[in-house]
């Protein structure tokens, strides 16, 4: 509804918003921001936060172009390598918070500064530049007009993250957790092996948007990852995510991102001073989210409440 | 990794100047950041031409100021008598930098400028008004005639230089009345939102736009893989520093040129003032510095036009100007 | 379903400094319906986490058909066919009925996508013998407290188990879905399962229970024993040592020249209207309805919580308005015990003693500003120690007390608070015979002196031992009123005619 | 009839084993022992660590620090989070600095002006959250966007650096050589906060409103109320932390906390969560954020003398949380048995 609005306003203000090249950017923007915002909203479900979701994806995409550049790997290969670094990554989160039984938010700080770390000691603050030009395509070509090829696997992944909270038993099984872990543990549902496997699910998520992020800029950047994590919480609970758990929609968490993305294509189209983008922005979130506060409780009067007692 | 290899001569000359204890000189710079890589060898070189105890390179885990003055001063205690400082803060490094020149060890800051008053020894740098206005004329210049609107794409707006920047990109746009700024966008010194706006700025505007002038590491390289992306070179930019994506784009045309800084040098000229001073030299008072808005003690490192003609040789470009610059350095600016 | 009897053996179980289970043994037989008795602190809770497999026994045996069996989590208990219906909500509230029916079964299939559908039709059947009148798609957040109660009941029968173990299963249900709950229990038995039915109300045990296990102190104080020939004093004395004293009632000396608080045609947002309710003080108005009736909400739309939308309230015959709780207590001295002890009554991660001080925490600050631990004891330690609060400590965490010091917490801080009127809604549900006992005896002993009391209970023998007159409230509007006269088996039949009058009444319309 | 069993002799009294017991088992005694093996370890291994010069930079890194996790820890009491609190003490030394250099008032007035306008910056987020019903989260995420965007937007991002010497004189005072004057003001407001949990009403139904919202409310305090005071003083404590920056860095600098104050966000959470702060609401510890906060500066102080590798240092760190996490564990199942 807000995605609507806000389409409209910016392209009656700006005839350019609608050209293809602009759609083309805002696709691709879109679809990293996705992978991250997924990644994110996966521990929300299960009700819990991680911290390292932008470490976690620094290090794969260093991994990533790293291991083309140095050991000269195949792409494909490297990819599947900095995939596996981001599972591992996220499941000694998941294992940690299991065995200490400490909050999650204490386990990923410590291991963001540990991933990062990691990151700054491999590269030593310097970029990888050697990146195959086929990843450099890969993040910057496009098919049938607009639709750049880094959508596919973003769709692809916010098909199967849909399909997985909705229809497979491990989706629901997550939310079951998140909304009520010791429920969850009395239904016969193994809350520790669930825990660690969504972490293993966001560290894969945050991994694939830190190469997408290479193959968009062409570059190993080491600074990869230092400002997902506000973006990370923003896209879900703009989409309505419940930050206790137990609740989210990832379609919800789409138009979440797609909503900042607008704000953010909004800013440079209408060439507002950039001494007051910051301003602008944090209006612009408060309205988005006070707007669908709003709708939310116009429904809720017009149905008739739930009584008890 | 470029390899700068000053002359045997000029270090045995040095080396006798260089009194028996060497210094341990700290080169501290404000957070990891790829301009940065030429400080390392800079120090290195530094700490084997002059004979120095130390000339190591040392990098606050993050761009915090507070990181950076607890990183400087931890140094302290473990025994640095020198410092190599670009400070994090031109104004709020200041206090911690005067109380390390409190300690006995001097400071010399590089590749940028520590506002006045403080107790440090001199900044070494680049002007980046200047270097900004410059690079605006060389892109006015390649332009050619007719009216052009032109795009500027800044870093953080918090860091002064990036107001500084801005100021000397308008001082010459002003010059010239057929040029207009079209818009400036800041704060996208990180990656992710670079991509982001400099994208979403190309797909609206970029066929009005018949320039960009960029001032920040990351803005370059974003703008100088758009450029390449897009591939008509009709779009003129000049950016700033050395990474090598900016570099292949001057080689391939896609870039006219990049406004350079010349790390390197900055670095190693100042680990050898820092010696010097610790050794008991001081600052001439008649030294000549060079104005700069921010301090009354600015050497000016020179700013050298990086383009098609000479990108070739980026090395020589640096390593001359260093090697220019430390030849009369003593004698111009100190009292041994 | 295989008939497997379940026993344990004289198990034993330690915690630090404490004997909790001494050698308590129990058999559950296929086909009978087995009562486990116990007064709170007696080792129940205990035994059902052993028999849960959420605790391993220290000493003893747990046999499945006289196989021996270990488990090592919850999970083990369910596979080797414990089902179990907890006392607490155990239910997901986003997911559907029939999902939540199904949750066990969630991980027989790890790559499968699941099959709504099918879900669903599996779980109509439990649905419909439930009398959860809900489609199995609708969520569970969406149904009333008693739904949910009853779809905890259809999870735990959807298991098939040998062993259903039942820890106080109608405490929130109406007699009418109690009544259908007993039948569903009975079909169940009747296949061949062996039942454990945990619950205070021993009317219900003896309605529905062939045996009985009662604890005492840890101890077995008698092991399955017929309930044939039981009386209900028989299964008191085992419990408690002694002989129940139950107080009937008697008519108070009451005033009813001015009411304490007075409702004039009173209507809420909620639902209320043309309400008229009026209690005098040294009175207890008995406030009967079944379950969504809308009496809770009758009580938080008094003290402010929801909006009024037109009538009057009248305080000692003063008309007043009412904006927050705050100033329902402190202004008008108005004070609500909620039903809901854990979310609205307690807080359970804090000490006795800031729970029992929360409403005096005004009065109790000194001269200089500060509110000490010592100035809230002195107002609030008469009451607890008159209410028998058992607690190691003040600071203790009220969490960790049961549920029937909870409440009496609770009360304290509304005996502190000096409210001239309270509304109860609920006092007594879950909790054991003594603390029931104790928590009437300090309602009429409040009532007796001068506080107007609002006593809202769906607990009707309860509800005719205490009230001096009972209003009956259907569909958020008070169908009638009676007088008291202490006769049990006519004043109940009156009350349920007066909702069944009202209902067919809405019915017909 | 109130003494029924020997285990319920009377309310409030404790044997000195289970007294010794409890204080064992606490969080804050498990910090206090994490610090000391921490210290230990450090002193052998860098020599410089234990100076006087060592000392006095630890307590004013620890002071800030300090300060910082308060401002949050006063909001983790509702149940809430305050992402704005590095844009408010940013804007509260920008304010300083603004009165003093701009506008010519003396510093105390400008100081108290300060931390008066952080006070309205945190009530602004707190009547936010009220009204709108939305989590604090998503509320403090924009609000730290338009708080420090509108302070680039007044100030253009330039620094306000003719500070009288008051400040820069007090950021250097020490006492016996090695203990840094930074540290008064903390221990002010830690007092403070302490008196205000323990021993004022308005602390206890903090305390009360954020664990349990509901019961509160019928309770009869007016939880919303409470909240936007909590985050009024999250806000003035914010300030306070960006005032003693202020004074650190002899200046009133936008960059002082990173783009968005973001710089400050995790030592704010740190400090007060490994001082075992419950992210629930309704549990805090004055103590253990101030332990917590100073763990983490012991870490990483001693980690830049112990010499590392400036690169490895981060990854070190997080690697010291983790183990003093798992020491932690340990130290609670041995006390337990």
């Amino acid at each position: 509804m807000v995605c609507i609005i806000a389409t409209i306003i910016i392209s009656l203000k700006s005839p350019a918003f609608f050209s293809a090249l602009n759609g083309q950017v805002l696709l691709e923007a879109i679809s990293i921001n996705i992978l991250i915002a997924l990644s994110q909203m996966v521990i929300i479900g299960v009700g819990q936060m991680n911290l390292s979701v932008g470490a976690i994806g620094g290090f794969a995409a260093i991994s990533f172009a790293g291991m083309m550049e140095v050991w000269g790997i195949s792409a494909p290969v490297a990819a599947g390598l900095a995939i596996a670094i981001g599972v591992l990554a996220g499941s000694l989160n998941g294992i940690f918070i299991v065995w200490t039984g400490v909050s999650a938010f204490v386990v990923t700080l410590a291991t963001l500064a540990i991933f990062k770390g990691l990151n700054l000691a491999i590269t030593e603050a310097q970029p990888f530049y050697n990146i195959p030009a086929e990843v450099g395509a890969f993040g910057n070509t496009t098919f049938f007009g607009p639709l750049p090829w880094i959508l596919i696997p973003a769709l692809t992944i916010v098909v199967c993250v849909n399909f997985m909270f909705n229809r497979m038993p491990l989706g629901r099984k997550l939310l079951a957790v998140g909304a009520n872990s010791h429920a969850a543990k009395l239904s016969g549902i193994n809350v520790s092996h669930v825990i660690i496997v969504a972490h293993c699910i966001s560290g894969f998520l945050a991994a694939t948007a830190g190469i997408a992020l290479v193959a968009r800029l062409q570059l190993g950047q080491p600074t990869i990852g230092d400002d997902w994590l506000i973006m990370s919480f923003a896209a879900p609970v703009i989409g309505g995510a419940i930050l206790a758990g137990g609740h989210v929609s990832t379609v919800a968490t789409v138009f979440g991102v797609i909503i900042v993305a607008l704000i953010t294509q909004g800013l440079v189209l209408f060439k507002v001073d950039p001494y007051l983008v910051q301003v602008v922005l944090g209006a612009l979130i408060l309205a988005a989210v006070g707007f669908n506060r709003w709708k939310d409780i116009q429904t809720a009067k017009t149905k008739p409440g739930m009584h008890s007692g | 990794m470029f390899k700068y290899v000053t002359t045997a001569a000029l270090s045995a000359v040095l080396a006798t100047a260089a009194m028996a204890d060497g210094s341990k000189v700290g080169l501290v710079p404000g957070g990891p950041h790829p301009f940065f890589a030429d400080w390392e060898p800079g120090g290195l070189a530094a700490q084997k031409d002059f004979g120095l105890e130390a000339g190591d390179f040392k990098v606050p885990q993050k761009w915090e100021l507070n990181l950076q003055n607890d990183l400087l001063l931890s140094m302290v205690v473990q025994g640095y008598d020198a410092f190599v400082v670009h400070p994090g803060d031109p104004v709020g490094s200041a206090p911690t930098l005067n109380e390390i020149v409190g300690t006995g060890s001097p400071v010399v800051i590089a590749s940028a400028c520590l506002k006045d008053p403080s107790d440090v020894a001199f900044c070494i740098a680049t002007e980046a008004r200047d270097s900004a206005y410059r690079g605006t004329k060389k892109l006015i210049e390649s332009m050619g005639d007719g009216p052009k609107k032109i795009v500027h794409f800044a870093g953080w707006l918090v860091e002064p230089n990036t107001q500084l920047r801005i100021e000397g990109v308008e001082r010459a746009v002003a010059e010239h009345d057929s040029v207009e700024i079209f818009q400036v966008i800041a704060d996208i010194d990180a990656p992710e939102p670079a991509e982001e706006k400099i994208s979403a700025y190309m797909a609206a505007y970029g066929s009005e736009t018949d320039g960009i002038i960029t001032t920040g590491w990351v803005p370059t390289v974003v703008a100088a893989n758009a450029l390449r992306k897009d591939g008509s070179k009709r779009i003129k930019m000049v950016g700033i520093d050395h990474d090598p994506v900016v570099v292949q784009a001057i080689k391939d045309g896609y870039v006219v040129g990049s406004m350079l800084q010349n790390p390197y040098g900055q670095s190693y000229i100042a680990a050898f003032a820092a010696d010097r001073l610790r050794s008991g030299c001081s600052v001439k008072d008649d030294a000549p510095f060079t104005a700069h808005p921010l301090t009354a003690r600015f050497i000016d490192s020179g700013a050298p036009y990086l383009h098609a003609g000479n990108v070739e040789d980026r090395a020589a470009v640096d390593e001359a100007m260093t090697k220019e610059l430390l030849s009369t350095f003593e004698e111009t600016y100190l009292d041994c | 379903m295989a008939d497997l009897s379940f026993e344990v053996q004289a198990v034993s179980k330690y915690f630090p400094g404490v004997k909790a289970l001494d050698s308590v043994s129990i058999t559950l037989e296929p086909g009978k319906t087995h009562a486990l008795l116990g007064e709170n602190g007696a080792g129940k809770s205990t035994l059902i986490k052993i028999i849960t497999g959420v605790y391993a026994p220290d000493e003893g045996a747990l046999h499945v058909g006289r196989a021996p069996v270990r488990f090592a989590s919850p999970r083990d208990a369910i596979m080797a066919g414990v089902a179990v219906v907890h006392q607490e909500r155990n239910l997901i509230p986003r997911f559907s009925i029939a999902e939540n029916i199904m949750l066990e079964h969630l991980s027989d299939q790890v790559l499968r996508p699941l099959n709504f559908a099918a879900i669903n039709e599996a779980a109509r059947p439990w649905i419909e013998k439930l009398g959860i009148n809900a489609d199995p798609s609708t969520p569970v957040m969406e149904l009333s407290v008693a739904q949910m109660q009853m779809v905890e009941i259809a999870k735990a029968l959807s298991l098939q188990s040998s062993v259903l173990l039942l820890d106080e299963p109608t405490a929130a249900l109406t007699p009418h879905e109690t009544v259908a709950l007993f039948n569903v229990l009975r079909d169940v038995r009747d296949k061949g399962v062996c039942v454990l039915f945990v619950s205070h109300k021993l009317e219900e045990v003896q309605e529905i229970c062939d045996s009985v296990t009662v604890l005492r102190d840890g101890q077995n104080a008698c092991e399955n024993l017929s309930m044939n020939g039981l009386t209900r004093q028989d299964l008191v004395r085992m419990m408690i040592g002694r002989t129940e004293l139950i107080a009937g009632y008697r008519p108070r000396d009451i005033d009813r020249r001015e009411n304490a608080l007075e409702l004039l045609d009173f209507s809420s947002s909620a639902g209320h209207h043309g309400i008229n309710l009026a209690v005098a003080s040294g009175e207890i108005l008995g406030l009967y309805g079944l379950v969504g009736s809308g009496r809770s909400e009758l009580a938080k739309a008094i003290i402010g919580l929801l909006p009024t939308d037109g009538g009057d309230i009248r305080r000692d015959g003063q008309r007043v308005t009412i904006a927050s709780p705050a100033e329902a207590i402190h202004k008008e001295r108005i004070g609500y015990v909620s039903e809901d002890r854990k979310h609205e009554g307690l807080i359970l991660q804090h000490s006795v003693l800031d729970n029992a001080g929360i409403t005096v925490w005004r009065r109790a600050v000194n001269r200089f500003g500060f509110l000490t631990q010592n100035s809230v004891r002195r107002l609030v330690e008469p009451y607890l120690k008159k209410l028998q609060v058992k607690t190691p400590s003040l600071r203790q965490t009220i969490g960790k007390l049961s549920g029937g010091n909870q409440q009496k917490v609770a009360f304290a801080k509304w005996m502190a608070a000096n409210c001239d009127v309270l509304i109860i809604d609920e006092p007594t549900v879950g909790i054991d015979i003594k603390s029931k006992t104790d928590l009437h005896d300090l309602i009429r002993d409040l009532a007796s002196s001068g506080t107007a009391i609002i006593l809202i209970t769906s607990d009707m023998p309860e509800m005719i031992q205490l009230a001096d007159r009972i209003a009956v409230m259907t569909d958020f509007v008070v169908s009638g009123e009676l007088g008291n006269d202490g006769d049990y088996s006519s004043m109940s039949k009156q009350i349920i005619d007066l909702i069944h009058i009202e209902e067919t009444r809405l019915v017909g319309e | 009839m109130f003494a029924t069993s020997e285990k319920y002799r009377e309310f409030g009294r404790e044997g000195a084993t289970d007294w010794l017991k409890r204080i064992a088992l606490s969080n804050e005694f498990g910090l206090f022992a994490l610090i000391v093996v921490a210290v230990l370890v450090f002193s052998s291994l860098a020599s410089g660590f234990l100076s006087n010069f060592n000392l006095y930079l630890l307590g004013r890194i620890i002071a800030v620090n300090t300060m910082i996790g308060f401002s949050m820890m006063v909001v983790l009491v509702t149940g809430g989070l305050n992402l704005a609190v590095g844009a408010i003490g940013v804007c509260v030394a920008m304010t300083c600095g603004w009165l003093i250099e701009d506008i010519g008032l003396p510093w105390y007035i400008a100081i108290a002006l300060a931390i008066v306008v952080g006070a309205g910056l945190g009530a602004i987020n707190g009547l936010l959250v009220v009204w709108s019903g939305l989590h604090s989260f998503i509320i403090t995420l924009a609000t730290m966007s338009i708080f420090f965007g509108g302070m680039i937007f007044l100030t253009r991002a330039e620094s306000f650096r003719e500070m009288p010497g008051v400040f820069t004189d007090f950021s250097r005072l020490k006492f016996f050589g090695s203990v840094s004057a930074m540290l008064i003001p903390t221990c002010i407001v830690a007092v403070l906060l302490g008196i205000l949990y323990r021993l004022t009403r308005t602390g206890k139904e903090m305390l009360a409103a954020g664990a349990q919202p509901a019961a509160a409310e019928q309770s009869g305090l007016r939880v919303k109320k409470l909240f936007v005071l909590c985050h009024v003083l999250s806000g003035a404590v914010a300030g306070c932390a960006g005032l003693m920056l202020l004074a650190r860095n002899g200046a009133a600098i936008p960059a002082m906390a990173g783009n968005l104050g973001q710089d400050w966000l995790l030592i704010a959470f740190l400090g007060p969560v490994l001082g075992g702060a419950v992210l629930l609401g309704g549990y805090v510890s004055v103590l253990g954020a101030f332990l917590g906060a100073t763990l983490v500066s012991v870490l990483s102080n001693g980690l830049l003398l112990i010499q590392v590798g400036e690169f490895w240092v981060q990854a070190c760190l997080g690697l010291m949380l983790l183990l003093a996490v798992v020491l932690d564990k340990v130290r609670r199942l041995f006390v337990e048995n």
